[in-house]
């Protein structure tokens, strides 16, 4: 038997840094962490498998849409690691099963890290930062600088390692005799998640009104509401679905063909973000 | 006192370092560089008058300390607030003797307008992402790793300077320089309510979309699927249950799922073992 | 100008077909017919004067263009508006020498009055109905096809014209003859606050309980079953799911069932099949 | 082998149209469709069977009640159409799937019928109308009389040729081997969909307030909602279920009953509708 | 009008009866004697004023009489308000020769204060029960059955008598005694806004959590119950289910696993009666 | 075969008398009507079994937390004097099963009771005799304490009887061949339960405010919120569940515990009740 392949150290830290760092830098309200994820599996894949084609098959599963809160979110990179690690090693992990993890996790962990660690880590060191700052100290914002970088540096740290390890030992689980059923269910998580990500993090609306006379109109939102809440949410997701899976596009295709689908429902009024300076 | 060159670039470069997607990476870029605090410093730093910078940094703080961007909406850009509003309170100080306070009270009033001004901005940047991005897929679409090798670290790293260049840099640079005027002049040739603007914000509105197409591509195999996905959906715009809520319920039914495939499984299993796993079904997960 | 016999008798009859549960039926009658704007035609042409006839519907038709009627719940009873609100206001004008528009302002000050009165006609029309269905029950419980053949039709299409004559037709030649001073008339004689009303209108709330009691004696068949029906009633009293919503979260749980269901029937199958079924029972849906 | 049984173009055109008329026009609270179903399949179940039991039979599965937005609910009436062909041809199809597939279905057809029907698409026809209808101009009300009608019409006839194929091609699966499962899964929407309906359709509510001073009274509603919202909804649904389940009354008697019970309810106080003019 | 010794600790006495978790017992204590307007009566014959007494009860118990106290959250002690308020209310009227109906005025005004303070007397009562509890707990550990059969009844029946003599029996006796100017004295002493009294209320707050966390140690018995917990907090806490739906949802799912457990113990019992367990399943439960 | 056991006449009216007076009596906030409940057992176990170890067992699995309405309450006291019965006879019902049921029944009967027996009964009774007593009659009064006192005495001999005959019906499925898959959808129940109560009787909220100037802070009670609504309550729930489980402490102890994080709380700022006069 040949001898298990493990993830170095170097490519490790190489995934590691590419993450921190490289998280957000290529965002797109399309993809939006997509680009920093691939760039953090990367020096991974590029180790694990000696095999070209193999690389480009591996890497080709962190291709689907990724955003979470980056920082907190770098567990799950060190947990996929550790997954892929296993997958070189031979075990049957199939994409679906890891999308169904990364799905599943996504979500809730934004709203965990953008609550407390946006939301209440980062307003608590400002706000002592700033009680430093008076009379332009300059003390104040170096405590900032300081604490919160080492912080999410030794946080982030911690939450690879750990995630790398749970990858690891959850692969026994994962592909085990029983692991069949456990595998439709992680992807059932992942599927209910992102149907909630579907409903919290779009928010397409028609700013559509039919008016009947000076102060009578229907409001299409409205109409739209009473079938279901956030109807156009899931409408868009349908049909960039669609789009993809049975029409064969590409996403930069649908990409293409939402820019004119916007620009028309501008020009007729159908859309209208209704932002002033 | 007037804004030199050199002066502007510096302030450009720190706006591509500290804006949301930016090029000083999320912790260092925008969590501490995009801090108008840390920005203050900054600013002070490259205006030579550091005291005044923290002061009025300080002060804008205070207005967007628990700003969180779920998801990606950017409701007032910090960034441009911190290195176009807080330069140009300054330097307005400068020229007219206020003591910095009342710079503070001209950022916070500048705040506004440039904030919203840098939503454009992000929304600009995010958009022209979108064109490296299409690089990057093209190159995965090849198949050939040494080229995918390349390309991705490029695509994330390094092209995204170009949107910054075209979307932060020159902004902030040519803004600082020509001054306050030069907001409501940007604001002229960018209405909000002008076709350009509002089809912009609305394919930001329309493009999460397509990733979250994506998603669905991967888990949803057979038609029923979208029950599932239309589960969570419900929990979420009706039940009105946020992601951690969701989720936990998603464990929930997973497991019960679980039971039943595995019986599924275990049905074609040999008797023999059934016994076996009955008994450890539970630790198994 | 008065109202004639003939032109009366008309109007009435337009009333007939274009209520609710019309003779003209729903998709001719009640949102042809009954539609403010095409009664304006419809009464513009009885009473020979068309063009007044269409400016009063059309600002009648505003106050209820998007008036919807969920599970038969009428809040306002929009034919009574449109065949005695507007011949009332047509007549008005005559007498007066007014104006089309301020004939429109009449109707629309006579609608508040007339429509509610008209739901004491729709609740007095669907109550009538029921002696009607009485006989179709009779009929079908007799168990005689060549009766059923010839009750079933006549329940159904002709006797409610009986309803129509009494809670319609009747009443509406009667007010348009005898004009606006009946209608306050009516109003003293079938006050709201009175027993009569009063039951009417709490039977009419009472009786799609028997309707729903019906079926779930259809589909409850253990005790148990009611905890089913209990988790759809307490998404939509409770979770505010509307029936979209219960309708799709119930196919998720009648998913698990299916999966429960058929490994039971499984089960008892001969292990054989149990492999091919395995394979095929995601497809079998 | 007998020939299969086909429900003639006649007959199904006969039905159509018996729905299309016969849908409200003899609608009571207590049943409100369902005359104008039995109307509907009179047609179908005549010719279909040879024997009178059989016709019997066949048409007493529709007393049960029904209500949707009757435009879209043709398309029921046609996957009936289809489901009763498909019985007569002796397919094992129950009365209690046919009537879980009608009660899952009528709620949510008419949550969208009501919403984009007449909610929607007849506002927007009227507006457009009452445009070309200034000054009088009969325009107008032609316009929205021929466009609507028109629209309805081919509309309704396709929902219920596309209702009767899905029928029949439904009905593999509904009789097949695994059918069991299925069938018991369409009930169990139904049941939870009519329970939904419970909720919805039903607004019984009471008026009573016990007064303990001038400003100071129990307001029983209030105390109804706190143990569960809509609890008198429940509580007359299973009361008349109860009545003609375990009493054996008929829905006539029953109806009755409810007469009796409204007429002491207002008279004790009870109810009150509380309208005016 | 005085309040005897005599008279001060016979009402004493009904309070102790009468408070929430009280030695009259729920009925008859709290439910009974607790009421304002029995209370009223009560005290009316220990003053020797039986008309008073019940004009003044019942005007009190109009103001108290939905209160309900979920889970032991106690906003307003009426019992408190009723042997402390209308006491002093009749005396005041003695001195004043007021007529009742002012009394009740005096009783009602008093009683926001007085029920305020006898929340604190209701948590103090509460908390010093911990202690008899203790003693309790200390048996059921000895695991000795002589002792626990004479504590447990020690415990719940005598020993809570001490709780009350301090916080119910003393202050009643002392405020009734020295009147209506100890109440703010009292006030005074025992401030809501200092450190005691907060931390006396945070801690009745907290406590019920050992409770439910002990329901806990027995029904989860693995991390993954903590899901079905979960499923259970999120419907009260975020879909606004009450104990009822909650527990009617609960049922649902104890159904569906129902049916799984079930299928999970047949496969291991022998198929022979696979097929009879199958047909009567439904009637099992 | 032994005899069969039955809680005689006597010990079962002890174990009622018991209750209906020492429901409340040692009431606190940690174990609310447990001691109430070991009371009202009592008698009924120290009848049953011979052996005192068995005795000491037996009273031990109602050492856990109840707290329900304890009038309505009657009916579950009653229902496990029937399972005790059943058990001391050899049936092999265990502590999870009884406590599950317990658990279940607990929440939504308080539900009930508060609203309907406190919440309506009393006042409407309230009503009468305030109407009685005008002018100060004695009747007010005398006619509430009799026909509350016997209206309950009667409703809890009703509901104990109930419970009763109810639990010994109800041996045969909890013990039978099929039992486990019952047993464990008890416990479900009762979970899920527990699960809600936890979010609705419990009440922890942090009062702490992170001021950062004059008018803006940051209200930590919001962030928790935004996290999962009373999330302290479930934070506290879990913490003594694991101090008690995990830790091996007595519940005495993390009471002490709670003290001590309620004092530390209160001065620190993070607890304040918000009361006053
Ligand atoms: O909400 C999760 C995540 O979404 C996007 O990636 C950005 O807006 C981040 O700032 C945010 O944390
Ligand atoms: O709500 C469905 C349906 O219910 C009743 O049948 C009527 O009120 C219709 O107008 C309505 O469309
Ligand atoms: O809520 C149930 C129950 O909780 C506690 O035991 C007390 O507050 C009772 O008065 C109440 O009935």
């Amino acid at each position: 038997m040949a001898e298990l392949k493990k993830v170095s150290k170097k490519a490790r830290n190489s995934a590691f840094r590419n993450w921190i760092y490289g998280n957000l830098t290529c965002f797109s309200q399309e993809h939006m962490q997509t680009f920093g994820y691939l760039a953090a599996m990367l020096p991974v894949v590029d180790e694990l498998y000696d095999n070209d084609d193999d690389k480009v098959k591996a890497l080709s599963t962190y291709r689907t849409f990724f955003n979470t809160e980056p920082q907190i979110g770098t567990m799950v990179v060190g947990l996929t690691v550790g997954l892929e690690e296993a997958r070189a090693n031979g075990e049957p992990l199939d994409d679906d099963t890891i999308n169904g993890i990364r799905a599943g996790l996504m979500g809730p962990l934004a709203g965990l890290g953008d609550s407390i660690i946006v939301g209440t880590f980062i307003p608590i060191l400002l706000g002592i930062a700033l009680g430093l700052s008076t009379g332009g100290n300059v003390l104040g914002p170096l405590f900032y600088v300081v604490v919160w970088n080492l912080a999410m540096y030794f946080g982030m740290k911690f939450a690879f390692k750990q995630g790398y390890e749970l990858g690891g030992s959850a692969v026994e689980a994962l592909v085990g005799p029983q692991s069949a059923a456990l595998r439709s269910s992680i992807v059932m998580v992942g599927t209910m998640v992102i149907g909630s990500v579907a409903a919290t993090w779009i928010n397409i609306t028609t700013a559509l009104e039919v008016p009947f006379s000076a102060d009578s109109s229907l409001v299409l939102q409205d109409t739209l509401d009473s079938i279901f809440p956030k109807l156009l949410n899931f409408f868009f997701v349908w049909f960039c679905w669609w789009l993809m899976t049975k029409r064969k596009m590409s996403p930069t295709l649908v990409m293409g063909l939402l820019v004119i689908v916007a620009l028309v429902g501008v020009l007729v009024g159908f859309f209208n973000p209704g932002l002033s300076y | 006192m007037g804004i030199s060159v050199i002066q502007a670039v510096l302030l450009g470069l720190f706006a591509c370092l500290a804006s949301l997607p930016g090029m000083g990476g999320t912790t260092v870029g925008n969590y501490t560089l995009g801090r108008p605090l840390v920005g203050g410093l900054v600013v002070g730093l490259i205006m030579g008058d550091i005291q005044t910078g923290i002061i009025v940094g300080a002060s804008i703080q205070l207005v967007y300390i628990a700003l969180v961007t779920p998801g990606g909406t950017v409701s007032a850009d910090v960034r441009a607030v911190t290195y176009i509003g807080i330069p140009l309170a300054i330097r307005a100080q400068g020229l007219d003797a206020w003591r910095a306070s009342r710079a503070a009270g001209l950022a916070a009033s500048l705040g506004a307008a440039v904030g919203t001004l840098g939503t454009v901005l992000f929304y600009g940047t995010a958009t022209m992402n979108l064109v490296w991005q299409g690089i990057g897929w093209k190159a995965m679409d090849g198949g050939k790793w040494s080229t995918i090798k390349k390309t991705i670290p490029m695509v994330d790293f390094v092209l995204p300077w170009i949107s910054h260049i075209a979307f932060s840099f020159i902004p902030c640079v040519v803004i600082c320089m020509a001054g306050e005027s030069m907001v409501s002049l940007m604001k002229d040739y960018l209405p909000m309510d002008g076709i350009a603007m509002k089809t912009l914000f609305t394919v930001g509105s329309l493009l999460p979309a397509v990733g979250v197409g994506i998603l669905c591509k991967q888990v949803i195999q057979k038609p029923l699927d979208w029950v599932t996905f239309g589960l969570g959906f419900t929990l979420a715009a009706v039940m009105g249950c946020n992601l951690i809520a969701s989720a936990l319920i998603a464990v929930f039914f997973a497991l019960i799922n679980y039971k039943i495939e595995q019986l599924k499984t275990n049905r074609l299993a040999p008797a023999a073992d059934a016994a076996a796993s009955f008994d450890d079904d539970e630790e198994d997960i």
